[in-house]
């Protein structure tokens, strides 16, 4: 399946697009959307093994399976406030 | 009420609602933008968020926040864009019957705040470089922009 | 600024002079006038003070906060006289470069305040008492005067 | 000597005044105040057993001696903020 991952302050800003494109199998876990996007986009590597993910808003853990049409974003550690 | 806003934030019309015969104490607590961290001098701060789901975390936080203390109102109202030197860039408002309440949900929301809702601020340095700021831990991730 | 006045209190007042680009955060802690004490219900609040100590006391408390912890701001203003239910009887407000200080001296001033100001008040009961309250440790003497 | 002491809130209330006059050996100390304005003003005895004492706008101890001409008050548990 193709997911789109919004992508926020730094990593929008390293990566240059508010959103990238990934496929992934159909079964994909979080864990592995982490893999895949760091592997389509090296410069994001360091700040995605901090980085959260969130599927329709609300925070996930690497074990999560990632639902078809699901809204995906990578959130960089905040700094709001 | 939570809100996210591009405009200066209103501290006395939060306060004003919060005020109420019901109320015995109202905390309020307003970041600021601040001129200096450590020897670095900051222009200007820019805040970005995830929108919806900045907007259901604070709703989150302020439907815990009110389930641990007895509280008779919670208002956080966070602004974005451009937050120039010495202006707010949030405003958590709490009342409670009593100041222990108040005083204790304030902090935890700010300092819960900072923790989990998806919103970023850019520093704009004084020497030209803007940086947005991921804090990792103790330490702080910098994505430097040297113009 | 310490001030003692029979008017409104101006929150917003106080807030606008506490922020500056060199604080980070601003607490600002409003004590109100509440319906409820229990199952009696409170008409209105009267406040004395031995105004010359009163002064005198607070000015101590803001140098002391000022020793104890990094302040760019601290103002305490308690109104004297009738306070109307849902209005405000004190507002203490503190800024500094980080949230923690900015907390931990506002507490501490109200905490303090309450132990040490020679200010007193008066309860105006619903039922008609009115009643000087002193509290002793966990009791409190109140002098009644039944109407 | 003669000193006046200032009376508030519930202390005002119970003698009726805002201020007592008492007479006092020249090197009384606060204690023994206390002791002269509840025999002089026995309605004043259990608030004046927890109040406190200031001389000059500083609160001050049973030992503290008194000064001629001092402003003396007669501070009852405060209940400000």
């Amino acid at each position: 399946m193709r997911v789109y991952v919004k992508l926020f302050a730094g990593a929008r800003e390293l990566v240059g697009q508010e959103s990238v494109a990934l496929e992934l199998p159909a079964s994909a876990t979080v864990g592995l959307l982490r893999e895949r996007l760091t592997e389509a986009h090296p410069e994001l590597r360091s700040l995605a093994n901090h980085a959260m993910f969130a599927i329709e808003a609300t925070y996930c853990d690497n074990e999560t399976p990632i639902p078809e049409n699901a809204e995906i974003a990578c959130i960089p550690p905040v700094s709001g406030g | 009420m939570i809100e996210l806003t591009e405009n200066p934030l209103e501290p006395a019309t939060l306060l004003a609602k919060a005020q109420s015969p019901d109320a015995g104490a109202v905390v309020l607590f307003l970041g600021i933008t601040r001129r200096m961290t450590g020897d670095r001098e900051t222009l200007c701060l820019q805040y970005e968020a995830y929108q919806a789901m900045a907007v259901k975390e604070l709703e989150r936080l302020k439907n815990e926040a009110c389930e641990r203390w007895s509280l008779t109102a919670c208002a956080i109202s966070h602004r974005l864009g451009a937050v120039p030197l010495g202006e707010a860039s949030v405003a958590i408002v709490v009342a409670s019957a009593h100041r222990g309440e108040a005083f204790a949900a304030g902090q935890w929301l700010i300092d819960t705040l900072k923790e989990c809702v998806p919103i970023w601020k850019q520093e704009q340095w004084a020497d030209g470089k803007t940086e947005w700021v991921h804090p990792k831990g103790n330490d702080e991730a910098r994505i430097t922009n040297d113009k």
